[in-house]
């Protein structure tokens, strides 16, 4: 069974219960959806945070989760997954990024899950802008994102 | 022949440029002697398009400095990203 | 900051979207929040299933559950942890289960979900009985589980 | 003393059982006394509770066959869990 694969970038909020229903039910044979959520955080070792702005590659950010989302089928035999993105301006709280993933047993949804946000935070073509008590500054790629997306690699 | 060349983030900052268009001779073109000429633009393009951990892209897919270019091509330069 | 801890066994369903929105926001420094839903697989190599049932032992369930969020916001430094189970006779495609941990990053939210359902699969006192094409029978324990859970032992 | 003594799932069927009030000498009481003193009851209670993976607790903790008893413990044998 080919693997429902949905993709979105979009400046406004998403919610993550509809989300989730919209992933194929177990009528499918999934009895297992893990799902991730990234928020914007207002507070770090730097102070509090203003806002943060992300910027983005129309049309390559797309083909981008796509790809990674592929990768994540063919690994896992996964039976679905969502993938969004928000862009432009966001606030302390604020959601910036599902991913969801539904197979048939734990392991798979679990491992999938994970890659997808480890390869997402290293290969989707998106940056994060901050302004906050230290000044307005470009966040800097982290060598802690590139370990843990190195993690998939085959040895 | 034609390509775009688009800069996204602190890169395009940077140049204060977010996008041009290049005439390039037909024969054996690719991303990285764009890249060369580009950096004859003066010593900010010279700094910035040499940093060692620049990205590029040609037509939505990560590249490196030998891939070979055709008429039309989006070619896109940009720093590590930090999404998510 | 003490981990906001929740614990359920319940016979009705219950709502992703909303569990997931009673978890402590990004205002308490939570920037990831890993979930887990399981769901009744309608088929399986055996064939088709009628339904499930589960039993549980009142009291020991919830302590049970306790004990393993405690022991993962000790682990993982945790904001939050929500377990959900149901019990009685649940149909395909009913959800069974649902996992919810917040925290700052995200290596620790999706460790913790995990081992939170591991942890819940070997150690919590409940027990599915099956119909199906098969007959009626109890599921019997699996070594795969065990296995997953001794992977977060300390070596 | 008294102690109650719980049954779950395939255990409480097979025993047909599911709880029991046992009085136990005051002295030296322990979890494995009371599986032993429960399996003098039959042919069916000796097979079910000397099976290798079955699971004892005593007041909603697990324990091993050494936990010793107090008056009003609640012990329950369950086989191996699979909720989730």
């Amino acid at each position: 069974m080919d693997a429902v694969i949905d993709i979105a970038v979009l400046r406004e909020d998403f919610d993550p219960g509809a989300l989730q229903e919209a992933l194929p039910p177990a009528s499918g044979g999934a009895g297992a959806v893990a799902t991730f959520t990234g928020y914007v955080r207002g507070q770090d070792d730097r102070g509090a945070l203003n806002w943060m702005e992300l910027e983005h590659y129309p049309g390559m950010t797309e083909a981008s989760l796509r790809r990674i989302a592929d990768e994540a089928c063919a690994r896992w035999g996964l039976l679905a997954v969502t993938i969004v993105h928000r862009t432009g301006r966001l606030f302390p709280g604020e959601r910036i990024v599902w991913v969801g993933t539904a197979a048939m047993h734990r392991g798979e949804a679990f491992a999938a899950c994970e890659f997808l946000m480890d390869y997402l935070k290293t290969r989707a073509p998106l940056w994060k802008r901050e302004s906050g008590e230290w000044g307005e500054t470009w966040v800097e790629a982290r060598d802690s994102d590139s370990d843990r997306a190195g993690r998939w690699q085959a040895p | 022949m034609e390509v775009a060349v688009l800069f996204f983030a602190r890169v395009r900052e940077d140049l204060d440029c977010d996008r041009l268009q290049l005439a390039l001779a037909e024969d054996g073109q690719t991303v990285g002697k764009v890249r060369e000429r580009l950096m004859l633009r003066g010593p900010t393009w010279e700094r910035v398009l040499s940093e060692t951990n620049l990205v590029a892209a040609c037509n939505h897919e990560v590249v490196d400095d030998s891939h070979r270019l055709s008429a039309g091509d989006e070619i896109a330069f940009y720093p590590p990203v930090t999404g998510g």
